[in-house]
């Protein structure tokens, strides 16, 4: 890492900590049962998230799935919005309509993430499509698990992305797991997954996704190359879940999982990896960390207030969303039951 | 004007649609191949190019999704199916996010997607061609389900649709598309609102796609015997008008429910349970419905004819209602003018 | 005895199935993993080994269509999902191939598959984790459709489900899974058979899942004050117990149905359609139903939590029917001792 | 071709000059009215059907899809059935209740066919993995086209077949069309059917499906390997077909499809073909041709007088297969309530 890496690989670190941290917070207090919806943590994931976003612009979509957090506030997304949504209020990045696994935030692109496993991946496929049709320049990414791409919709959908050359990119974040399934009872495991991405057809390539270091510059050069030559790409990038599935325990136990396979991952912690780096080039202080993290802290607490002091949604608006209004008077007006003429070829 | 058909006025409908509005897209399988998906895409990749209308792979799920994608950044897309009982594999998009999307998203974001579906009937079709699962998309909170039976309605109901800015399942029956027109087609046809197609006092009848068909020829047939009924042709069948059909029925005192889809669960269920419900003081007989039965309709055009409802079982039906002996034969008769299996003359494919 | 749950009594009739016939097979989703599916699993892949008990990749479609071959060629395959929701991705094969097979091919081929779906309630489900779709199977000729309520029944009902040779969708409310057993629950149960639970002349009510347990609250405290209703559970809503109904009906004259789904045609409008037909003259006053509204269920609680039915909303309703005046805030106070969005102290996860 | 070949070949060819006659003997026939239900030819692919089904067993199990007339005949499906079940009569090989494309004969293995693309495939891998679990040694064919593949539940399924490594055999016609849809638009071109299926992880290759004597060892071989060394295996056949998608009339119209496509594949005719090689070899002559064709004709003549003889289905049995009655007294019998005792760990 060179000197000229110095501000980028801070700021990188910054984000990846400011992740960790509401994550964190979020699982220290969701005893306390306010967040009363299944929430699904990255806690070891955050590289992969910073990495991707940071070469987004606030025009580039993002869609994810039910573990979204990392990718919405990566993208930007407004850190007291998601805290009030977890929280189930009307201040809400969904309104309290959505929670934990249905976030949004469009002032910055991250359009949608939602529940069901892979079904926001052919969506993601037709917004990258809205912006081609639309000359929008601008790109598409679709967060994905492992489990994802065992669904027949993933590949219908990276099938029609590549007949159609579509800017969009696919961030598949392997950590192993699907719920507590390891993957080799669900995939081949002699058939990497970016390896099967690019037989269907995409650009392709695979990334340790715990050290940032290590594939920041590719990751940049692969979101260059898709805004400028098309798409679609595919990522795969290896990394590791400690937390359950869905909740705020930890999950390191060595009876579901594999020693080794645990140990393996722990001494390669995202945050750490990039920690140990800095502080060993002196690029960060101890004490520079030390302020990060109070900053951090500050907007964490500020966020949790906000959520706390909040107001619920009214149970009066519980079938405001029933269907939404729209008046076709105009169309009413424009169609001219006389003048219309269809002529039978 | 008389020359104009149901399926004519679909492709008239796309065409004024996307004239109007740039943001309309049209796609699904066979979008622009000779037969234009028996009429309804004439024209339309000439005039508007193919990134306003393309073809698709066999994908229905992920097309689906792709085309919420598009309408959620701005697009208004209609995608059409040759059958209904493909988009079973697309229930996915349609339930979990084309419908919940403004519930879930707090009307952040709208999905103005119009889903046209069309129905097969007859020439031994076969179980998975003819189904009309109206009530599986009914069911579900935030969708929109059209059901036209006329070319008179036809025009209008498919443009309130593709500029409503809900989903909106748009569902046409194949024995329909080749009846012609005898009043001007273009007028504005809101959804929500039935049309009262026949005036009467001695019963309610209410219906849908092409059983208003069927129900047309029993209610003149009656009409000349001395019976009146009030027809109410539903056209969307999701949201219903409660307004118009409670009307009648607090008249007539009397309801019978015609549905071109299985009877349980049906649309036809839901109409008799809240006539029941809110009109219960009102009703002056049991309601009765016609529906199909609950089996799989075979494909050997002996057994599924036997399955479906006709004008005369409607009569028939109408007199055990309210008491009245008339012979339903003359009716009986005049079908069995052309094959049962077929709508009339020109349905021996494409299908 | 008294510590059986009913998620307990799910895994023993898992076991007791897998044990009596070697063609019965167990998978989906973490079948094997720590949790074993809330304990459903729980020592099957021990006792009977991976080949018969095993987990899969994360492909409903194509795993309920390798369901159906393993069916068709001689096994029972029993097919678990966490959420009812997940199985829209199937509903090609449910639908076009499942239901359909036994007819399509004359009889040739049995597809006696097993589809355990898990209905998801609170604890901010969100609007596609808390979906009881039972309408849209039940409309589906050829599969029948099993919603147990009791702790008592479950046991009978998963086994006669598991050997019964019509692919059968097995729903299971989560809220249920904790209630403990109170009598013997190792009886066979019939499918196609209602349980009465409660017998009272005033008024029946006709319920299912979930719904019954917050029925029986509010019919006993209702009791304890003078009114009695025949409570009704359904335990298969697909085919209907018509007779156990018809006959209750017509001892009381009144009918209230309750649902765990989306009320638009729902069960419970095919139980008031057909009674209403069927039992019109002995109808005293209009039917009513208690069900989801339709709108899609928010994912915060204090939304969601005013859009379930609970025994307060039961009881009150009742008292309307029946014109008698009951204060039904000690049912309500009650209910509040535990938060809405869980069944009781247990529920927080896993969901 | 050697001289041991000829045998071989010879029935081969008798079997597709078999299918194409039945074939050509339904399109002239359809006409009549008497076959009403919609019925999709397979002239012109007629030698892929007889090259896998050469070497099946009866106990081996094949599934198809809308176009399989030539798979249930290739399979050893009866002819006398198979007429009947298009004219909708009791004795057809589906009671009548399934029509053109809903064939069955269990007794040689050919378990269906449906009328859905592509969802008889996950049937199929399960079939194949009730074989396996069965113990039975025997393989299932999945009879599919080109258009098959774009469905995702293809991809789950031979995801899952991968991954338990099954013996099925995945048989792909691709002649080039989804009804009228040409290939282009609905796949990216530079990327081959079966190379992405090898992509997915199964063995795969690609045939010239119209010249079965370039191809009919190597299948075998295929075949073979797929029974010694399991599964799964993916066969891509180019083929070409001649009839409209659906119904009796010619398709070669220069209007919808590129003449030289029509003519190159014209010129490639798998009956012609194999018979100028075998006339040349003088392996055939003309006039054992014209026996072969006598005995065909007449074969097909009574089955067709068979269909016309039999008697439709009744109507009072439309309701018979609602439901399969069973009577579950032997589980109320062996339940014992008293005597169950749950231990719960
Ligand atoms: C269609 C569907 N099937 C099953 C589930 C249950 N489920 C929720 S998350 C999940 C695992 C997803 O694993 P992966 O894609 O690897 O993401 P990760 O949780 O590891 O981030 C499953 C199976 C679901 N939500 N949707
Ligand atoms: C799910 C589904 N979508 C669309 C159709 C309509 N359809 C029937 S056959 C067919 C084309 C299939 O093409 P291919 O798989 O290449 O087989 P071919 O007809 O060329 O033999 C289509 C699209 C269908 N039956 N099922
Ligand atoms: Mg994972
Ligand atoms: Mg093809």
């Amino acid at each position: 890492m060179e000197n000229t890496g110095k501000v980028k690989y801070k700021n990188l670190f910054y984000k990846m900590l400011r992740i960790r941290m509401v994550e964190e917070e979020i699982a220290q207090r969701y005893s306390q049962k306010k967040m009363r919806c299944p929430t699904h943590l990255s806690i070891g994931q955050e590289a992969v998230a910073v990495a991707v976003g940071e070469n987004l612009f606030a025009t580039d979509f993002a869609v994810s799935s039910h573990r979204a957090h990392a990718h919405y506030l990566a993208k930007g997304g407004n850190l007291s919005a998601l805290i009030a949504e977890i929280y189930g209020k009307a201040t809400g990045c969904a309104g309290g309509y959505g929670g934990s696994m249905h976030l949004s935030d469009l002032t910055v692109g991250f359009v949608a993430s939602t529940a069901i496993v892979a079904n926001t991946v052919p969506l993601g496929v037709g917004l990258s499509f809205s912006q081609v049709l639309k000359k929008q320049n601008a790109i598409t990414c679709i967060f994905i698990g492992d489990a994802a791409i065992e669904e027949g919709v993933f590949y219908e959908s990276l099938n029609f992305a590549v007949l159609k050359k579509l800017p969009v990119l696919f961030i598949c974040e392997n950590n192993l797991y699907s719920v507590n399934t390891p993957l080799h009872l669900r995939q081949p495991i002699e058939r990497p997954i970016f390896k099967l991405a690019h037989g269907i057809g995409a650009k392709a390539e695979q990334f340790d996704g715990n050290d940032i270091v290590s594939m920041f510059d590719t990751v940049s050069k692969v979101i260059k190359d898709l805004r400028n030559q098309g798409g679609p790409w595919f990522l795969e990038f290896h990394t590791y879940r400690y937390k359950v599935h869905c909740g705020p325990e930890d999950d390191l136990n060595y009876n579901a999982r594999p020693k080794e396979e645990i140990d393996y991952w722990l001494a390669r912690d995202p945050v750490s990896l990039l920690q140990s780096k800095l502080l060993e080039l002196s690029f960060l202080s101890l004490k520079e960390i030390d302020s990060y993290k109070q900053k951090i802290q500050e907007e964490i607490n500020k966020a949790f207030d906000f959520a706390e002091n909040s107001l619920f949604p009214s149970i009066n608006d519980k079938y405001k969303f029933q269907y939404i209004d729209n008046n076709l008077e105009w169309l009413h007006s424009v169609l001219n039951p006389q003048k219309e003429v269809y002529t039978i070829e | 004007m008389s020359n104009i058909k149901f399926i004519n006025l679909v492709n008239a409908a796309l065409k004024k649609a996307m004239q109007l509005d740039k943001s309309v897209l049209c796609y699904g399988l066979g979008m622009n191949d000779p037969t234009r998906i028996f009429g309804a895409s004439e024209g339309l990749v000439e005039e508007f190019g193919e990134e306003r209308v393309f073809d698709m792979p066999t994908s229905e799920n992920a097309m689906t999704g792709v085309g919420i994608g598009l309408a959620i950044n701005g697009f208004r897309p209609v995608f059409s199916h040759a059958r209904l009982d493909f988009i079973l594999l697309a229930m996915d998009q349609i339930i979990n996010n084309a419908a919940k999307w403004n519930t879930m998203f707090a009307g952040a974001m709208s999905v103005p997607i119009t889903i046209r579906l069309l129905v097969g009937r007859g020439w031994g079709q076969g179980p998975t061609h003819c189904q009309s699962l109206q009530a599986n998309f009914a069911h579900i909170p935030g969708l929109k389900v059209v059901m036209p039976s006329f070319p008179e309605d036809v025009y209008g109901l498919l443009l309130s649709s593709i500029f409503d800015n809900n989903p909106v399942i748009f569902i046409e029956h194949r024995w329909l598309h080749n009846i012609v027109c005898d009043t001007n087609p273009y007028d504005f046809v809101p959804l929500g609102k039935a049309r009262t197609v026949v005036n009467g006092s001695d019963i309610t009848v209410v219906s849908m796609s092409y059983m208003t068909i069927e129900a047309l020829h029993a209610i003149k047939f009656l009409q000349e015997r001395g019976v009146n009924c009030d027809l109410i042709d539903l056209r969307t069948v999701k949201p219903i008008d409660w307004e118009t059909i409670y009307k009648s029925i607090n008249r007539t005192g009397k309801l019978l429910v015609l549905d071109t889809g299985f009877e349980f669960c049906s649309i036809a269920s839901e109409i008799i349970s809240k006539v029941s419900m809110d009109c219960f003081n009102n009703l002056n007989i049991a309601p009765r419905r016609l529906a199909m039965p609950d089996v799989s309709v075979p494909t050997s055009y002996i057994l599924a004819n036997s399955l479906y409802t006709y004008s005369e079982n409607i009569a028939s039906e109408i007199c055990k209602m309210l008491k009245v002996d008339i012979d339903t034969q003359p009716l009986k008769n005049k079908r069995d003018n052309f094959p049962r299996d077929t709508p009339g003359d020109w349905f021996e494919g494409p299908f």
